[in-house]
């Protein structure tokens, strides 16, 4: 019972601790395992690993189409598909480049049927985001509260910020949005309806004025045009913030390898 | 553990060790990357204490997490409602640390779909991922005592590629229609897709993740999230292992050190440009190794 | 009216745009046609590319270089490798199946160790190497400097896991949240961009096949379709009102 | 009007991607109805400057970790820097870690020579490599040891034969590292297993969705500006239209004399993506406003 429970702990272990201490220890062939030998392993094993994805696919299909499941009439279109690849790769190049730069050579049927065939269907998927990101800011992106809020307005801002149209939004228009927002905060302090309208009304219209006191609507100050509000949104907050999620997931990233290298991670090997 | 014990392994060890590295007796050591050999010691030693504490059955207190409790009941609601849960653990190999705490998580649900015999459903993008998925389901089944609901159809292999992944888990929530949803594992743009479909099924969606840049999605179109280092810190819960629980306490603490030393170093700057203290923080920061190039 | 193989191609690549695109109207034939032509012919390129371009020169190069020639000489040591990724191919035969935790251990074991170093270094000391403060800059960097420390420091609270958030930790950590809040939305605000951006590229391509050089492929195959969906959608709800 | 709120928030999914469809599909067929001036934003102008403080003869290691899935975000970089890199006679260096990077590299380069506004030939001026499954294992390869994996191009020519190979063994000998990137590995495993422990300049420019990932490189110095996403793809490739423009008129020697540059689609694209944002914010409002309705009915 050794060999399959602890030998594969132990190989885990080593590999961790030699691959660690390649960093800080000074023997000649250690560091030749670690910078060169092992590195061309973990590449020729993670090949093997892509080979055993692409038949456990075809196992699946050809079950499907063997026992006739459900819409098995489209896993033909699946094992086609891989077949034509794989002749494609392997038996006809119609091209004489060597074996293997053939899949890159334009004049290939390999190339032909990847430029073709998966590069469409690979853009379009990506391509249909775009409207399932309109359905869903419509319908599932909401200011349930206060946090949410702020994730929406630094959006907007962000996405009108970034594109050529936001330099052209005029700047009462920002001082409008400035003074609505500080109106939402303090909304449910003031009671009286009527009292937080005309307030509302009020401080505009003052705003206004000001502005052109300051002659705002030749030369608008930074914090009134949108491009630089964005530039100041990604330069400090949302920096702290992916700065602490950052050392946050890099703190978690060195518990896990510690307990791997130190053998306390069973379930990746299933004991 | 007694103290004397306790102080010797935690607090003499690493000194000693420290010593020995800057002594670098004939030259065994590389030089250059002092201050990451000794963070690396610290965080190690730190997190390796409170193991050893957690192992001891001390009870260690961790703050509960919302997104946790909403777990249990969306499996619940789903066995109510007759229907299946559907467990997608991410897109990445197991090199990723996330696709390892969504094996982990998935165990545990793994767990509760056992007790309430309720059917499970998980897609894998990565064939080992596909490996790991079902020992931990088997292990899950055996615990609860119920091997004989356990079955290879639940856990299988979709495709390699990232978006017919996310087209084929799409067409078996149209299928299945799930009452519940997990998303616990590494995410890349395809998140938006499943959470955008799994609500229009009308499932509760718990979803997990380290990737920061799908969070956002997740936050908008699923009823909770694990953030980040909560969702390691949730695999840690589930797991209940002493181990895991402890590095949680660990790396709490090693972030505590990484305030401070925050605060010393922005300290520091400032007292050295006043002069009150010249000592200049940036020499320590040194990552690269000099001196030794292997061709 | 010339047809070479570009132009098949180039209705190929327009039909297949389409069809994964008929996915908006709802799940229908078309799409799933696609769907699995895209399942098939990516992991048949993705076999086809990693033997080439990795397991043939790099493993195969160093086995038998004289047939393989690719650059590398003889090197025995390989043959580790290489059991070790047969090993891994034996996870598809139930009764050799635990021979593939020994390459799962050598992959996950690496890549562990390499982690510790590499996130240590980059996403944690050079990160608080820079909350320095620099005083040849201007006031107002200097400001916004503080205030990303103090960002960092208040959301690295809101992840602490030891204490409960009440009374001092609770506000500080409040305020941690609303900095990750913004910090999402710019990354909302990112993602939406991106979406839109792979949008006009594909539409761009569908224009660019519309013209009279490639015998108008994108309006003949659209309506086509539309008639074909059309037909389908209405044999399918007939046959589901009555079953 | 509480009715007009309850019907807005019911409408059909389809209706709305019919609107987005429609609000990217005009600007693009009419471009000059909306043409609005591209503005440069800061982090672009650091890539810019990195790059332009780069001299003759210098070598620059791309490495294309993108594919079909985000091409019309990334390939505009691709090729606006290739062609800022080639008119300063910088050689170029291509590595590729995702499986589609080769075949990406490779329409970049058909569309430089087919441009054919330099001289340059493969083996002297660039070299591209073959596709390599490991991720960051590959990087860190590359950064200790580059000949130990890279031993032909993707011709299968051995490189000891390649002029342009002299005196290239591991990270450090190239004097900038520039990465298009669309996931893992991307700019985060060049900065942490190559860059930063090799100390060599890097660069990078990635998907937008990527970018609030990488920021925190960027304001620390790690990451030499960015470039993010189609605008910022947009932006550079309008300064390299710029700089290429004097460059001919001052007959630099790298450029053909009787090439004809070509503007960009720049601009139509950045048109639409400007119409297509602003009807996404007013999804969001529309969207907010009759949750708000029923909130307060309901």
């Amino acid at each position: 019972m050794f060999i399959k429970r602890q030998l594969a702990i132990i190989v885990m272990m080593s590999m961790g601790f030699l691959a660690l201490s390649g960093y800080f220890l000074n023997f000649p062939t250690l560091r030749e395992f670690t910078d060169k030998d092992a590195p061309q392993w973990y590449m020729i094993i993670a090949g093997f690993a892509a080979f055993l994805g692409c038949v456990n696919l075809l196992q699946l299909h050809i079950q499907k189409v063997a026992k006739k499941q459900e819409n098995w009439q489209y896993s033909i279109f699946t094992l086609l598909g891989f077949l034509v690849m794989i002749v494609f790769g392997f038996i006809y190049k119609n091209v004489d480049a060597p074996w293997g730069a053939h899949l890159k050579d334009d004049g290939s049927a390999f190339y032909w049927m990847y430029n073709f065939v998966y590069l469409p269907l690979g853009s379009t998927m990506f391509a249909l985001l775009a409207f399932f990101v309109a359905s869903a800011s419509y319908r599932a992106f909401r200011m349930r509260n206060f946090e949410a809020t702020l994730l929406l307005i630094s959006g907007v801002l962000l996405m009108l910020g970034r594109v050529p149209v936001g330099a052209i939004i005029p700047w009462w228009v920002v001082l409008f949005m400035y003074i609505s927002f500080i109106f939402a905060i303090i909304a449910s302090k003031i009671k009286d309806k009527r009292i937080f309208f005309i307030s509302f009304l009020s401080t505009n219209i003052i705003g206004l004025v000001l502005g052109t006191q300051l002659k705002w609507n030749i030369t608008a100050p930074l914090f009134l045009s949108i491009p630089s509000i964005q530039e100041w949104i990604m330069a400090v907050p949302a920096t702290a913030g992916s700065r602490a999620i950052m050392i946050g997931i890099a703190l978690g990233i060195l518990a896990q390898s510690f307990r791997i290298i130190t053998g306390r991670e069973r379930s990746i090997l299933g004991d | 553990m007694n103290e004397l014990k306790q102080y010797f392994y935690f607090l003499i060890i690493p000194l000693i060790v420290i010593a020995i590295y800057f002594l670098n007796p004939a030259d065994i050591f590389v030089n250059g990357n002092e201050l990451s050999f000794v963070s690396i010691l610290i965080s190690c030693f730190m997190i390796e204490y409170f193991i050893q504490k957690s192992k001891n059955g001390e009870d260690i207190y961790l703050r509960p997490i919302p997104a946790m409790k909403a777990m249990e009941e969306a499996v619940g609601r789903a066995t109510e409602m007759g229907s299946s849960v559907l467990y997608v653990p991410g897109i990445a190999g197991l090199d990723e640390i996330d696709t390892i705490s969504g094996v982990i998580i998935l165990g545990h649900v793994a767990g509760m779909t056992a007790e309430y015999e309720s059917d499970l459903h998980v897609p894998c993008c990565v064939p080992i991922v596909m490996e790991a998925a079902r020992e931990s389901c088997k292990e899950a089944y055996l615990k609860k005592g119920r091997p004989d609901l356990y079955n290879d159809r639940m856990v299988h292999y979709v495709t390699d590629d990232q978006f017919a992944y996310a087209a084929g888990v799409n067409g078996i929530m149209l299928r299945e229609k799930p009452a519940a949803i997990f998303y616990q594992g590494k995410f890349y743009a395809e998140s938006l897709i499943l959470a955008e479909t799994g609500n229009s099924v009308g499932a509760i969606q718990v979803a997990g993740t380290g990737s920061s840049s799908q969070i956002p999605f997740f936050v908008t179109a699923c009823d909770y999230v694990l953030i980040g280092e909560e969702f390691y810190a949730a695999s840690a819960y589930l797991s209940g292992s002493p181990e895991m629980i402890g590095s949680i306490k660990g790396q709490d603490y090693v972030k505590l050190l990484c305030m401070l030393f925050i605060g010393a170093v922005f300290l520091f700057s400032i007292f050295n440009y006043f002069e009150i203290f010249t000592f200049d923080m940036m020499t320590l920061f040194k990552i690269n190794i000099e001196g030794y190039s292997v061709n | 009216m010339i047809l070479n193989l570009d132009i098949i191609g180039v209705w190929l690549s327009v039909l297949m745009t389409l069809c994964i695109l008929s996915y908006l109207y709802g799940d229908n034939p078309f799409y799933k046609i696609a769907e699995h032509i895209f399942v098939g012919v990516s992991a048949g390129y993705i076999f086809a590319l990693t033997w080439w371009d990795q397991i043939w020169p790099n493993l195969f190069g160093r086995l038998f270089p004289s047939y393989v020639d690719a650059g590398f000489d003889f090197s025995p040591s390989y043959i580790i490798p290489l059991i070790l990724g047969i090993f891994m191919l034996f996870r598809l035969i139930p009764s050799l199946s635990w021979l593939a935790r020994f390459p799962i251990a050598f992959i996950v074991g690496m890549a562990a160790g390499l982690k510790v170093y590499v996130y240590i270094n980059s996403n944690i000391l050079m990160q608080i190497q820079n909350s320095a403060i620099d005083f040849s800059k201007s006031g107002w960097e200097i400001f916004n400097h503080i205030l990303i420390l103090v960002g960092v420091i208040s959301a690295l609270v809101y992840f602490f896991f030891s204490k409960e958030h009440k009374g001092a930790i609770g506000t500080v950590s409040k305020i941690g949240i609303y900095f990750l809040m913004i910090k999402f939305g710019a990354s909302f605000g990112f993602a939406v961009m991106g979406r839109i951006s792979l949008l006009i590229g594909r539409f761009e391509d569908l224009i660019n096949y519309s013209s009279e050089q490639y015998n108008y492929a994108t309006p003949i195959i659209l309506i086509s379709m539309i008639i074909l969906l059309g037909i389908w959608s209405f044999q399918n709800n007939k046959s589901e009102k009555n079953n | 009007m509480k009715r007009f709120f309850t019907i807005v928030g019911t409408i059909d999914r389809r209706i709305i991607f019919l609107l987005i469809g429609l609000s990217v599909l005009i600007p693009l067929i009419k471009p000059n109805w909306l043409e609005l001036p591209i503005k440069i934003d800061n982090n672009t102008q650091i890539v810019y400057d990195s790059i332009s403080g780069l001299q003759e003869g210098d070598k620059v290691l791309l490495s294309f970790e993108y594919g079909a899935s985000t091409k019309p975000e990334v390939h505009p970089m691709a090729v606006a820097l290739l062609k800022h890199l080639f008119a300063k006679g910088i050689k170029v260096y291509i590595v590729s870690l995702w499986p589609e990077g080769p075949i990406m590299a490779k329409l970049a380069m058909d569309e430089i020579i087919a441009s054919d506004l330099f001289n340059i030939e493969d083996g002297k001026d660039y070299i591209m490599f073959d596709y390599k499954v490991g991720g960051s294992i590959v990087i860190k390869n590359i950064s200790d040891d580059f000949r130990g994996i890279y031993k032909q191009d993707y011709n299968r020519i051995p490189i000891e034969q390649l002029q342009i190979m002299e005196g290239v063994y591991s990270v450090e000998d190239f004097d900038f590292v520039f990465d298009f990137s669309a996931g893992v590995p991307g700019n985060a495993e060049w900065v942490q297993y190559a860059c930063d422990p090799k100390d060599v300049p890097l660069s990078s420019g990635c998907t937008s969705i990527m970018v609030t990932d990488a920021i925190p490189y960027v304001e620390s110095g790690q990451l030499k500006g960015i470039l993010a996403g189609m605008p910022g793809a947009a932006e550079y490739e309008k300064m390299v239209y710029d700089y290429l423009t004097n460059e001919l008129t001052n007959n630099n020697e790298y450029i053909n004399e009787n090439a004809s540059i070509t503007k960009g689609k720049a601009f139509s694209r950045m048109s639409a993506q400007s119409v297509a944002h602003l009807v996404m914010v007013i999804f969001i409002l529309l969207g907010n406003l009759s949750y708000y309705y029923q909130r307060k009915r309901g």
